[in-house]
């Protein structure tokens, strides 16, 4: 699908750490804002020269459509991450998006229980699709489960709990929540709904997806999972982030994804 | 109102700004980022005889001011450019340039027949120099064998013909003389570098292809080099030069140098709008000067 | 205590680090900035038999991670280095590697035989292939005649010879091969890649010289394939990997791809003890990696 | 001659606009302070990037030993001083120096007259050079002429002032001092001095220089230039810099000069 994304270079506004090495950044991007939808990412370069060359992408986290502001929740791992942790309110960062092209869709069966497993930065835009489906219906039913190895690495506890949802942790030592992994919680989450209508959406480390994916698969409930692969232009045209299907089909991630179904990808 | 137009064997091109094979998909995928009729030309991605599921991935590293990459001519094949991408873009008023690849001179041939029959294609590309797949670089080396596939090439199309060469030889002169010599309307340069990149930690090839094609600001001296030798020696020929053009800046180098129009590749990976952006700052750079034909610029460096 | 040392032909270094011959001057220059005895060997700038003035200005203009040079091979002559530079270099305690360049055979053998009896050098880095002198591409492009300058300089010293062998080639092996074949005990690569850069508004070459040598990150990718393909083909030749190394990491893709030593160059005039701090580099790395000889790494990529 | 020079990150301490498109960047290198003279210079990177590539040298203008601190006043011209310009205090900036072998050389005849002649951010290392001989001997003699095209491009008279010297300020348009070239000013200075000792020392545009040079010559009067072309390396080791001399030799700015007699220079 051909790309709407545009360049912008607009202005940061606001830059704080969370966690250890972990910022929001957020920015003034009304023309962003106005499309932007859970599972869209945005292309980002920090610098006006050549190094580092290519933008890299990041997930929308949030988006005040009436200011006009969005943010990304990144982790710092190279220079564009480094790039972004230094800018300041005031100073211009570079965007290309929306991008994406097919993106979380929201089980829209009666009484449907949206559950979310995120870990890492795949958490963010877990939580944007939360509060849109909060802010569609305040009654939707959501089950937010986040992973990490340890307490101190947990992202977005205290913003869902303020959008009204009770995110259930999962840590691998156990020093906060469950001690266990994102499945462990999954498992018990399925177990309790039963029968009723699930969509379980998924975002995080790739070896995380491929066990919720197996998970889902195994108990027949559909899932949706956010790949991240490399994407050096995100808009379809380089053929650099092709994702193998079951069926054959060799997809670009960026315009054709990155929100597959469980069962869809060759993993 | 300057003239920006220019003429590339047949073709007639409102400004000589083309993108880059393999960097602009079908023109589709881009067509809501930018007008595609404010293109001189639009050339797509390679296009073979069968479809093929290029190489595996990692496929695209970062180097510095550039990217390797070996996607290896990943494409649906000609049947599928001729009934599904083919009719989007004949509702556009822009040159259709298709790029070409194949094993040997009868899928090239093959190729070329189609694409003529198919209509609402304006030019063939003839990519002899793709590094990323096995044999890709058999014509690009050899002027002989350059010339028999344009030769042969020659005799199955009445559509303006542009060779595309490699820079990964000693003496891209001669090469581009053989494709001249058949009867190649005009010369596109430069392909890729050939590279490599490695992850030290875990002792591999960054690329799953161990080798890839270097593009990107890299190389934009090389590419420049190589125009500009070719059209001290070929100055008849008409050059399509790209290697490293971001800025409407480096084009201009690209013209004086020699070359009669350009593409604009990696850079549209960073910057969606960079082909249209460079024609728009040529424009201005000619009404800056006071240039009233971008073909005065053609060419003009001196020493 | 890790072992750092390599061996190229005769020579025993302590480290895998050389200078880039045009980037360090001749030693003096840097001896201040930082302790030449660190270095694994120490290689001067090219010598040739009489003194010359070289190119005009301007000689070096920065391109996207590199930059372009056409200095021209400026240098003292050949007993001006013995007589003005070399006595300084005999009192360190490191190799010393002078690179020769000549127009023709007789010039290269004349300066080996000054060379080996002058006493205090260490090998002779024959340069073929300095892309910025009228000729001086004749023997790196062509098999035969490199075959004939490494026989004869084979005959004239005993000194370990190192031929540095040209990028602008289709075929960097073959050249390589030659070299080997003819006694070279190691090959040196890559030298520059010939490239150019425009000034638009006064529509002339940024360089007096018109082209130039590409060095620089810029170049990295190419010159890694370079060494791996070399060091596929030509497996029990030692190897002088250079070309963009900045950094350690930079130095152990090198060493992974097959180079038994590196060399580093332009990088010198971003960071001054550039070269030490890369031989620092490579220390820790294998100290944090466990491994205990530099030569493990040495072609221990996979794919 | 070899260089000593040392690589520096330093912190900024401040960074002025002093004129439109001209600041003063204040740094904290006690270690660069200690050995700076005037005439000498820094090469300047403002990335850890790549991008621009190579260094770019700059005239070390004032020198605090006291408080180790250094300060370069440069014109925003490129990507190097656009990023100087974006210092803020705290930042950090990556110095190699001091640079320059041959320097300024002060006459050190009896009651010589030290005549600045100096034009753009060739002002800078004079004044450095001025404050240094009045810190030797308060009853220095010493005449400075400033010349701009237009009063606005004027740098540097009041710090001079500061010093006790009263710099004769020329503009082409003559919309401050003398209207006309540094030269006039230069014929009026050396008229007046007479048969006494006269040193002078010239920096600013290269045709500047050789119009100040060819004066110098032709009234018989010792002058030292501060020669510019472009400098990759600053140590003497790339080729790149050099400049021909009258005697046929063929030198390096970086290492030999930059600073030459008139007459040596072949222009
Ligand atoms: C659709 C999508 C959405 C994403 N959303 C987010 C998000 O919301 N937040 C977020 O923080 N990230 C997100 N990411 C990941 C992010 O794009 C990458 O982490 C990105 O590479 C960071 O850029 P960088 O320049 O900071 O690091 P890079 O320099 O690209 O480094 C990234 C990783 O590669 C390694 N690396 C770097 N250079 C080399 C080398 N020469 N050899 C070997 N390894 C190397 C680094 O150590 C690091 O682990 C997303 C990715 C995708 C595909
Ligand atoms: C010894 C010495 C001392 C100096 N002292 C000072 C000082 O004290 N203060 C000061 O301000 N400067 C000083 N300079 C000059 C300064 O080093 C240069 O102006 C430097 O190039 C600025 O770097 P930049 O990256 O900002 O600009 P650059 O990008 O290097 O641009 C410099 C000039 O080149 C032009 N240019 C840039 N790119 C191109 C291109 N692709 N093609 C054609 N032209 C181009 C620009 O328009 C500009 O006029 C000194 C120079 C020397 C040699
Ligand atoms: C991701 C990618 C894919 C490419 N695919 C093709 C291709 O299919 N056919 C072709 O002739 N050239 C291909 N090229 C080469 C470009 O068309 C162009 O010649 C080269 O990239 C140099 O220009 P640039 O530096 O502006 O990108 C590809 C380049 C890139 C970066
Ligand atoms: C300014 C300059 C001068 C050089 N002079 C020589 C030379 O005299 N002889 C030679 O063999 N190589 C010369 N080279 C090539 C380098 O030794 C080296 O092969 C090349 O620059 C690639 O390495 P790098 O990218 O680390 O600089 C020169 C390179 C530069 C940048
Ligand atoms: S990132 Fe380029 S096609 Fe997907
Ligand atoms: S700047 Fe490199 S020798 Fe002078």
């Amino acid at each position: 699908m051909p790309v709407s994304a545009q360049q912008y270079l607009v202005p940061v506004i606001s830059n704080d750490e969370i966690i250890a090495d972990h910022r929001v950044l957020t920015c003034y991007a009304p023309e962003v804002a106005a499309l932007a939808r859970p599972g869209h990412f945005l292309n980002v370069s920090v610098g006006d020269g050549y190094d580092p060359f290519l933008r890299k992408p990041f997930s929308i986290y949030t988006v005040n459509r009436e200011r006009g502001e969005i943010s990304m929740l990144f982790s710092i791992v190279g220079a564009t991450t480094r790039g972004m942790a230094k800018k300041r309110a005031g100073d211009e960062i570079d965007l290309v998006g929306p991008l994406g092209g097919k993106i979380f869709q929201p089980d829209t069966r009666e009484g449907a229980t949206h559950v979310m497993v995120g870990g890492g930065y795949g958490v963010p835009p877990l939580v944007f699709l939360s509060k849109e489906l909060l802010s569609a219906a305040a009654s939707t039913n959501i089950e937010f489960i986040i992973g990490a190895r340890h307490k101190d690495l947990l992202l977005c506890e205290a913003e869902l709990a303020e959008a009204g949802v009770t995110a259930r942790m999962t840590t691998e030592d156990g020093s906060h929540g469950m001690r266990g992994r994102v499945t462990d919680a999954l498992r018990v989450v399925l177990a309790e709904l039963g029968a009723s209508p699930v969509t379980v959406y998924c975002c995080g480390p790739t070896p995380m997806m491929h066990a919720v994916s197996d998970l889902c698969l195994e108990v027949d409930v559909p899932c949706q999972l956010s790949v991240e692969v490399g994407m050096p232009c995100g808009m379809g045209v380089c053929m650099a982030c092709v994702v193998d299907l079951a069926d054959g089909r060799r997809v670009r991630c960026c315009t054709d994804g990155p929100v597959f179904a469980a069962g869809e990808v060759k993993w | 109102m300057v003239n920006t137009s220019v003429k590339i064997g047949k073709l007639t091109l409102r400004n000589p700004v083309m993108t880059g094979s393999g960097t602009f998909g079908f023109g589709s995928e881009m067509s809501e980022a930018l007008d595609l009729n404010a293109l001189g030309a639009c050339v797509v991605k390679s296009t073979s005889r069968e479809p093929r599921l290029g190489n595996p991935t990692p496929r695209i590293v970062e180097t510095s001011s550039g990217i390797l990459n070996a996607i290896g001519l990943q494409n649906g094949g000609i049947d599928n450019f001729i009934n599904e991408k083919l009719p989007f873009l004949r509702e556009y008023d822009v040159p259709i340039i298709v790029n070409l690849v194949g094993y040997e001179v009868a899928d090239y041939v093959y190729l070329a027949e189609r694409l003529t029959e198919a209509g609402g294609v304006h030019a063939l590309e003839i990519n002899i120099s793709c590094p990323n797949v096995k044999h890709g670089c058999d014509f690009a080396v050899d002027p002989k064998l350059t010339f028999e596939l344009i030769t042969a090439l020659r005799k199955a199309t009445d559509l303006t013909l542009i060779t595309k060469l490699s820079p990964n030889v000693t003496d891209v002169v001669s090469v581009g003389r053989a494709a001249a010599d058949a009867g190649s309307d005009a010369l596109s340069l430069i392909n890729t570098l050939l590279g490599t990149a490695i992850d030290i930690r875990k002792r591999k090839f960054r690329l799953a292809n161990v080798t890839g094609g270097l593009s990107g600001p890299a190389i934009k001296p090389v590419a420049l080099r190589m125009v500009w030798q070719v059209h001290q020696a070929l100055p008849n020929i008409p050059l399509v030069g790209m290697g490293g053009i971001v800025t409407a800046h480096d084009a201009i180098e690209f013209l004086l140098a020699g070359a009669t129009a350009i593409a604009v590749g990696t850079a549209t990976f960073i910057n969606p709008t960079a082909a249209i952006d460079v024609a728009a700052g040529i424009e201005k750079f000619l009404e800056e000067q006071g240039i009233e034909d971008v073909n005065e610029l053609i060419g003009a460096v001196t020493r």
